[in-house]
């Protein structure tokens, strides 16, 4: 399982050499190189699982299933897209004068150990070092938010770093707990907190502790997920760090968050056998939707307002994965992965349109497609997509998450489509001056790299028309092994 | 000794529980960050106690990091931190204490509550000691809400730690090492990014007050 | 998918794919070729006309043709797309192919150089508009039928959005994306509710359902507001008067002709096909609708002083005729009278299909004069027809049709709806014996008013003395844009003077629909159009025609050869009043004036009257649209409010939201707790 | 299409040309002596239309061809009308062709095509003439078209002959629906015809015309035509106004001999109609413009309460 030992060493060890070379010009493309052989390394990972099925590995500390193999791969391909596009973005901000050399030493080496943690968590068995990688995963980001030193990143990065230290905290409570439920079966020589060992034995956990411990670990896990109302430090953390440091948070930290709780759902469904979990996540994922809806129509910046979009996405997806059931878990994957996507392909067009205007103000971005056609046609295919336009895999995910709620659950029907309806008025009502009309931008020095952008939106496209068999195939093993059938 | 052991831990947990207490009451900083201190010791104390009634080396190196960083190397730090940006003054509270006081008691029942069907289950000789960690879990997350200073925040998120620690070495005798040491690590590392915060903080708004952290807000 | 058999024996289907992928292709071929604006105008859009007539001919085929179905690899795992070829999409098809070959033959003469969007990519979104139109129509369960329909609306919005440079224009845009996505998210609910727990989102399965009254008629509720938003139907109509004025007019030609159809195909889909259970009220309750719609439009038609605005609410007032004629089509057959409700829904088929073409021909009528003195307001154009024949003469045929003159298409299908409305009597109830003979009045006013907005239209446009000198630089429409308007005059001549062949293919559709159809009784009676029995109504364009014909004839000839045929050609007669100028006609909001004067109630007007002070007295008249302050703006302000409410929530201070955090946790727990 | 079919149709035609002019000289001599002025000759009429079709035309510089086309569409549909409506016989080979909505088409598209001349040749005259013109049809014509279906929810046809038959030989049965749409009959007619209350045909005061508006540019051939329609509009109204209310006396399709009894009746009815109208118009003065489409209103919903009548009752 030499290509699991890749996936890690290959970001643990950019880190570390980043950490040293930095600050040197040629540094951006180390970058790239590290995140290409990670994506690599996850591709043949990804190829030996399909062959040879659920693995446990060095000591069973680490466990690769569908549902993780696919999460990872996603994560390394949006960590190196990100990388492509982060390139020619600092060059720019290099130039501006907002990133020294010694910033993007920090900036450069922080990426490659928060792609670390990303992968460590999402393959490790152990749930105490899920814990201790999603607590990595913040330390790193908290620096990369705050790298640009100005008042609003350092406010964004204390609340950001406190906020989610206190979830963290609470998440480690409901491990321990999860960790004595696990003694009391197993008794206290191999109690383990390995993940497969537990969810063999998840029948006879005791249901009082592993109702708590769920708690605790779905308040933690969901404050990293952004789920109202513990959402308040998503929209500054991913709104005043550098644009490929939103990108990534808000594509890919968000899905760790949320693969921690399902597999702690899992356990808990075992344990419990009452939908407890489910009804739980589904009205925190209704809650989410509708707020962030409201939330999106009084933006004036336009990295909080697909931040906020961000966090009515998790909600979807927390309310698909708490309906359970096989079609509902199939879309919520599917979700998953087109919103990463589409989410990480608008951020990367965003990232430009603010560097041409100065400045993050929606009302002073105006006419993209008349200054540079392909970053203003990237921004609006971008947010037709996130908007559920139906060629594209959000609107597929959307109708199957939709017409499950109206057969499963249809008391909820009327929220989603409200919530979906003014979310769409806002964002498009926003989004259509900055694309159209006349403008004063300049163009920009260096020429912006599209690749990324348009290469997501064709895989959006894809998983929009057509899903290829073998992915198919990898949801379907997912969402079953996720189960959690409602009564 | 052996036999002792139980009431010996209960000892510490209320000690633990009583110093959770006098940190929310304290006014002066330095004072706190001593509170802080001991409540280190109590933990290490509970730990290497543990350890010897049962028999199970890792405690005694999960007592020994614990003592090493929230004992010596973490309060040393605050102290250093608060001679040089020269904090002298007293602790802000955004509601009085008395009040404060009042609600942490309703915690502690709240808490009580909530941990009794379960430590009945626990069969480890500690079993009891887990409301009263959860209680200090929730003292020190109320501590965090009423602090408006950024140093007795630190010391709240800090001591919320500790309940944790003691939380696990009491209940499941600690957790498994690899986690421990992932824990430590974690902590030692945030303290570290909180204090280079505090400085550029401190540079930038020129106080450490959090109400100039407040300009990201929707009108 | 059925393995590729040899081309010869592919169904019609298949051919239809073949068309709707070589639309595809057209739509990337334009991409490539981005900027050579004479490639794209002169060699794709003509070969995007001929697959049209193409897809014509498939459509006469199939409609006689037995349903063919086809499941295609794409879409979702457990729901591929499955598409169907019924007589009721072969109509559609029909109509879809006859006005999109006129509007592209137009749209190659139409383009300039440097004008906003490069060609190219105008020939990628209309032709993908296209091809989703065709989809729709051929759409067989709901995944696939809500991709094509949003692409659909997706695509039209990029053509609204042509010029984009004008802020009026972005909003139009903006209004019409957002209607027509909670349009679509109504349409969704519907088929959510269709499938009643199946989980089965075929169409097949929907039709197998039998749902409670209560829930059927929830359904159908849907249905009407999601298809309606889209179809330009009361409450919703507020961006179809901005929209389609915003595109090109070759593309507001397209929207406003077939577009709306397919909303109303929709109804149609959902009404008769997939809801078994019928309500009498569903009925009633379209009419109603359908004439409200249908007044609101023609009163406001009159008023206008934008020709493509004019026409747009015309359009409106056209869907409203429709929709009644749909509604009565539904009350005969929930009371089982199958023949009358064939008789009625031939009535509306006939108006879609003639409205398609005059109204398509308009549209590009009106693009012609803007391009030719790129002016859009009707008040600085007229005597266009001394410089502009061969636009004036067609777009005389289409305001005749439109008017619902006879020897005309537009005659024809006026003529269908009123008998049918004439044969209520045999309705149970006293109360519904009364509505239909009102609605009835209605639609006899409504005809007449529209005859009063064309000949403003008509007159304004075309006839009298050019209010502007520049006018009379203007030039002639071109090869490619004559070649359009001449296969769209066709069209409206055709409907007008053949309506047993007409009929003939309306027929399978009513069979499908209602079971019932005229076919037979029409085809008994040669040329005359006898819909339900000899001594009952007739009614023979052709003859009437050539009574009108011979008459003109006979007297033209009896005057030159009895008297004299001298002629000479004089000043006008100017009262004594030696300055006349063109600016002493009828201004349009002149003409519209005693409309205005007596529909006072239906407006919202803000008047500018000068005063005995002014230095340069002015007269403005601002008549808007009573909905927009009525339905829209409250909306918009009750989300506004939310919204600050909810903005509360995110007040900036770390303290709140630990506390968030923390009383979420306290009530997790007790609610767990309990 | 029997012989006897055509010849009853020529017949109709014929009677139709000839008649027309003389019933308008009728009408204006009774106006004349029931105003107690001396009326011109009963034959004026015919000695107006060869007098103006022996003149040159004179047409406006920039009117267009339509402008000279529009005398003759109209003439032909009037002409066209009145053949269709059954005065002498029901045995019509042309009325299959246009039944009673197919006849109100045919009025609106006079209408519409004298409007659209009018406004051809662009003078303040014209425009104003087209806009009145259209207003008044624009409530006449939908009431115009309740009347007749009122005719044909009893008789359960829109065909006019078979309204007539029907009509003709059912017993004296009194119609309420019928005397409704009768009154709005006559306002509706007084409309279109432009007769006093609404129009006054003789004067050329731009603050009341509407008719002669229309006809104001037009010279020699085209007005005489014009003057001829508007004569054949007034025979056709008054032809369809005995049809609906007065059937008795029209030759059926079996009865050949009737033909020439028919006429004189024919002919007796109409002067006693235009006795009538004659007398309404001494008696009624000149309304404003902006109480015509009140005027009209009343029509319309009288027309509208027929209907209803009539399907209250259920009579036929």
């Amino acid at each position: 399982m030499n290509a699991l030992a890749f996936v890690l060493g290959f970001p643990l060890l950019g880190g570390l050499v980043l950490a040293l070379v930095g600050h040197w010009p040629r540094a951006r493309d180390v970058n790239v190189v590290f995140s290409l052989g990670t994506f690599v390394a996850a591709c043949f990972l990804t190829d030996y699982v399909i062959d040879h099925g659920p693995q446990t590995v060095w000591g069973q500390q680490f466990f690769i299933d569908p549902l993780n193999v696919f999460l990872v791969t996603l994560t390394a391909f949006v960590g190196m897209t990100t990388a492509i596009f982060s390139r020619p973005y600092m060059r720019v901000e290099q130039d501006h004068g907002k990133m020294t050399p010694p910033r993007m030493r920090l900036y450069h080496s922080m990426y490659q150990l928060f792609s670390f943690t990303m992968l460590l968590g999402f393959t490790t068995n152990n749930l105490g070092i899920i814990w201790v990688a999603m607590e990595a995963a913040t330390l790193t980001t908290v620096l990369l938010v705050s790298v640009y030193r100005t008042s609003a990143s350092l406010e964004a990065a204390w609340k950001y770093f406190i906020l989610c230290g206190v979830g963290i905290a609470q998440a480690l409570f409901g491990t321990i707990l999860l960790y004595m439920a696990a003694d009391k079966v197993l008794g206290p020589e191999h109690a383990t907190l390995l993940w497969t060992s537990l969810n063999d034995v998840k029948g006879q956990l005791d249901p009082t502790i592993v109702t708590l411990a769920f708690v605790f670990l779905l308040i933690g896990y969901g404050t990293k997920v952004g789920l109202v109302p513990l959402h308040s430090w998503l929209p500054d953390a991913h709104a005043e760090g550098p644009t490929p440091v939103s990108a990534v948070l808000s594509g890919l930290l968000l899905n760790v968050a949320m693969y921690a709780v399902l597999r702690c759902k899992v356990l808990t469904d075992g344990a419990l056998g009452t939908p407890m979990a489910g009804q739980l996540m589904m009205g925190f994922g209704l809650l989410s939707v509708t707020v962030a809806a409201f939330f999106l129509s009084r933006q004036k910046d336009v990295k909080r307002m697909f931040s906020y979009s961000s966090i009515e996405h998790m909600g979807l997806i927390t309310f698909a994965f708490g309906m359970g059931g096989p079609m509902a878990n199939f879309a919520g994957l599917l979700h998953m992965t087109v919103h990463s996507l589409v989410k990480s392909a608008i951020f990367f067009t965003v990232g430009h349109a603010t560097q041409k205007a100065g400045t993050q103000v929606m009302s002073e971005i105006r006419g993209l497609i008349k200054v540079n056609p392909t970053v203003g046609w990237g921004l609006m295919l971008g947010v037709m997509a996130i908007l559920g336009m139906p060629p594209f895999g959000v609107f597929a995910s959307e109708f199957l998450i939709l017409i499950t709620a109206m057969r499963e659950q249809p008391w909820a029907a009327p929220f989603l489509f409200l919530a979906l309806g003014v979310a769409f008025a806002s964002i498009l009502s926003r989004v259509l001056p900055m694309v159209f009309g006349d403008t004063t931008l300049k163009a920009l020095a260096h020429p912006p790299a599209l690749l990324p952008v348009f290469l997501h939106l064709v895989l959006a496209l894809v998983l929009g028309l057509y899903i290829p068999p073998y992915l198919n195939g990898w949801y379907v093993q997912a969402a079953s092994m996720l189960g959690g059938v409602m009564p | 000794m052996i036999a002792l052991a139980p009431q010996l831990i209960n000892l510490f947990a209320t000690l633990i529980l009583l110093l959770s207490f006098a940190m929310i009451s304290q006014r002066r900083i330095v004072s706190l960050i001593n509170i802080f201190a001991m409540q280190g010791v109590a933990l290490v104390a509970a730990s290497f106690l543990l350890g010897y009634a049962t028999h199970q080396t890792d405690l005694y190196v999960s007592g020994a990091l614990t003592l090493v960083l929230k004992v010596i190397f973490i309060p040393w730090m605050l102290h250093r931190l608060i001679r040089r940006l020269n904090v002298r003054w007293d602790v802000e509270t955004l509601i009085n204490i008395p009040t404060t006081m009042l609600v942490g008691i309703g915690l502690v029942i709240f808490a009580f509550s909530l941990a009794l069907p379960v430590s009945r289950l626990s069969h480890s000789i500690a079993g009891g000691s887990l409301g009263i960690a959860l209680a200090c879990v929730l003292l020190s997350f109320m501590m965090m809400i009423t602090r408006s200073k950024a140093v007795p925040q630190v010391i709240g998120f800090l001591s919320m730690e500790n309940g944790l620690i003691f939380a696990a070495t009491t209940v499941t005798n600690g957790m498994p090492m690899i986690v421990e040491f992932g824990i430590a690590l974690d902590v030692l590392v945030g303290v570290l990014i909180l204090g280079v915060f505090m400085f550029q903080i401190r540079e930038k708004f020129d106080s450490l007050d959090i109400h100039n952290l407040e300009t990201l807000k929707e009108e | 998918m059925h393995s590729f058999t040899h081309p010869g024996n592919w169904l019609h289907l298949d051919w239809v794919l073949v068309v709707v992928c070589a639309w595809l292709v057209i739509g990337c071929a334009g991409v490539a070729a981005l900027r050579r604006f004479h490639f794209v105008a002169t060699v794709l859009f003509p070969v995007g006309a001929c697959f049209s007539v193409l897809l014509m001919a498939l459509a006469l085929s199939a409609t006689f043709a037995g349903a063919e179905v086809a499941v295609l690899p794409l879409g979702l795992p457990q729901l591929p797309f499955h598409l169907r070829l019924d007589s009721l999409s072969a109509f559609f098809l029909l109509l879809i192919g006859g006005v999109s070959a006129g509007v592209s033959t137009f749209a190659a003469g139409y383009f300039r150089k440097g004008e906003g969007t490069p060609p190219g990519l105008i020939c990628l979104e209309y032709h993908v508009f296209l091809a989703s139109i065709a989809l729709v129509v051929l759409a067989d369960d709901a995944y696939v039928f809500m991709v094509v329909w949003e692409t659909m609306a997706f695509s039209s919005f990029f053509l609204v959005m042509a010029n984009h440079r004008i802020p009026e224009i972005r909003r139009a845009g903006y209004l019409y994306m957002l209607v027509a996505h909670i349009g679509a998210l109504g349409i969704l609910l519907c088929f959510g509710l269709l499938q009643a727990n199946t989980g089965d989102y075929t169409f097949a399965n929907m039709r197998a359902q039998h749902l409670t009254p209560f829930w059927g008629s929830v359904a159908f509720c849907l249905a009407v507001f999601g298809f309606g938003a889209k179809a330009g139907l009361l409450p919703l109509h507020a961006w179809l008067p901005e929209a389609h004025p915003a595109a090109p007019s070759p593309f507001s030609a397209l929207m406003s002709g077939v577009m709306l159809k397919i909303a109303l195909y929709g109804i149609l889909r959902v009404g008769f096909d997939l809801l078994q259970t019928r309500i009498w009220w569903w009925g009633v309750l379209l009419m109603a609708v359908g004439l409200a719609t249908a007044l609101f439009g023609v009163v406001f038609s009159t008023v206008q002083v934008e020709m493509k605005r004019l026409l747009a609410y015309s359009s409106i007032e056209n869907i409203g005729l429709i929709c009644a004629g749909m509604g009565l089509a539904m009350l005969f057959a929930s009371h089982g009278m199958q023949a009358f409700s064939a008789l009625a829904l031939t009535a509306a088929m006939y108006h879609m299909i003639s409205h398609a073409f005059f109204k398509s021909l308009l549209f590009c009528s009106t693009g012609a004069v803007l391009h030719a003195t790129g002016e859009r307001s009707l008040g600085k154009l007229g005597g266009l027809i001394r410089y502009m024949p061969w636009v004036a003469w067609p777009t005389l045929i289409g305001v005749l049709s439109c008017a619902g003159l006879p020897p005309f298409g537009g005659f024809v299908a006026e003529w269908l709806l009123l008998q049918s409305f004439l044969f209520t009597t045999g309705l149970p109830g006293a109360f519904l014996d009364m509505l239909v003979p009102v609605m009835a009045a209605m639609i006899a006013l409504i005809a007449a008013l529209s005859g009063y907005t064309m000949v403003k239209y008509f007159g304004v446009i075309f006839l009298g003395q050019p209010r502007d000198d520049k006018l009379a630089q203007a030039h002639d429409a071109g090869a490619w844009e004559r070649l359009g308007m001449v296969w769209l005059v066709t069209g409206c001549v055709l409907l007008g003077l053949f309506p047993n062949q007409m009929i003939a293919l309306i027929d399978p559709l009513t069979q499908l629909l209602v079971h019932a159809g005229l076919a037979h009784t029409v085809a008994e009676n040669g040329w005359l159009l006898v819909p339900v029995h000899m001594d009952r109504a007739s009614y023979a364009p052709t003859i009437f025609l050539l009574g009108v014909m011979a008459t003109f004839g006979a007297t033209y000839l009896l005057v030159r050869k009895l008297y004299h045929a001298r002629m000479r050609r004089v000043p006008p007669w100017d009262c004594g009043h030696p300055w006349q100028t063109a600016r002493m006609q009828d201004s349009a909001e002149g003409f519209g004036q005693p409309i205005r004067q007596i529909f006072e109630p239906f407006f919202r007007m803000d008047r500018h009257l000068p005063t005995a002070f002014d230095s340069e007295p002015s007269y403005k008249v601002q008549v808007d649209d009573p909905l927009w302050h009525w339905l829209y703006l409250p909306v918009v302000r009750l989300v506004e409010r939310v919204s600050k409410v909810v903005g509360l929530l995110q007040q900036g201070r770390i303290a709140v939201y630990l506390m968030y955090s923390f009383v979420t946790l306290i009530v997790v727990l007790l609610v767990v707790q309990r | 299409m029997s012989a006897l079919g055509v010849l009853s149709q020529l017949l109709a035609l014929v009677t139709a040309l000839l008649l027309a002019p003389l019933l308008t000289g009728w009408v204006n001599q009774w106006r004349h002596w029931l105003q107690n002025k001396s009326a011109p000759g009963l034959l004026q009429p015919y000695r107006m239309l060869h007098k103006l079709f022996k003149k040159e035309s004179l047409v406006a510089e920039h009117a267009s061809s339509l402008f000279r086309m529009a005398p003759y569409v109209v003439f032909g549909c009037m002409l066209l009308a009145s053949a269709i409506v059954p005065t002498l016989s029901t045995d019509l080979p042309l009325s299959p062709a246009a039944d009673a909505i197919a006849l109100v088409g045919l009025f609106a598209l006079a209408r519409v095509f004298i409007s659209l001349a009018a406004m051809d040749v662009g003078t303040a005259f014209g425009t104003l003439g087209a806009r009145r013109e259209m207003l008044v049809g624009f409530l006449a014509e939908p009431a115009l078209l309740m009347v007749l279906f009122c005719a044909s929810m009893i008789t359960r046809s829109t065909s006019l002959t078979v309204i007539v038959e029907t009509l003709a030989n059912r017993d004296l049965a009194i119609y309420p629906s019928l005397l409704l749409a009768g009154v709005a009959f006559t306002m509706v007619s007084l409309a279109e015809n432009s007769r006093v209350p609404v129009d006054n045909p003789d004067t050329h005061l731009e603050l009341t015309m509407i008719h002669e508006a229309l006809i104001l540019e037009y010279s020699a051939r085209h007005l005489a035509l014009l003057e001829w329609a508007a004569s054949l509009k007034l025979f056709a109204y008054s032809c369809i106004g005995l049809a609906l209310f007065a059937p008795w006396g029209v030759a059926h399709a079996q009865a050949p001999l009737a033909l020439l009894l028919a006429l004189p009746v024919l002919v007796f009815k109409l002067a006693v109609g235009g006795i009538a109208l004659a007398l309404i118009e001494t008696l009624s003065a000149k309304m404003r413009i902006f109480r015509v489409p009140e005027f009209l209103g009343t029509a319309f919903l009288l027309a509208v309460i027929g209907l209803l009548v009539n399907v209250l009752l259920g009579v036929g």
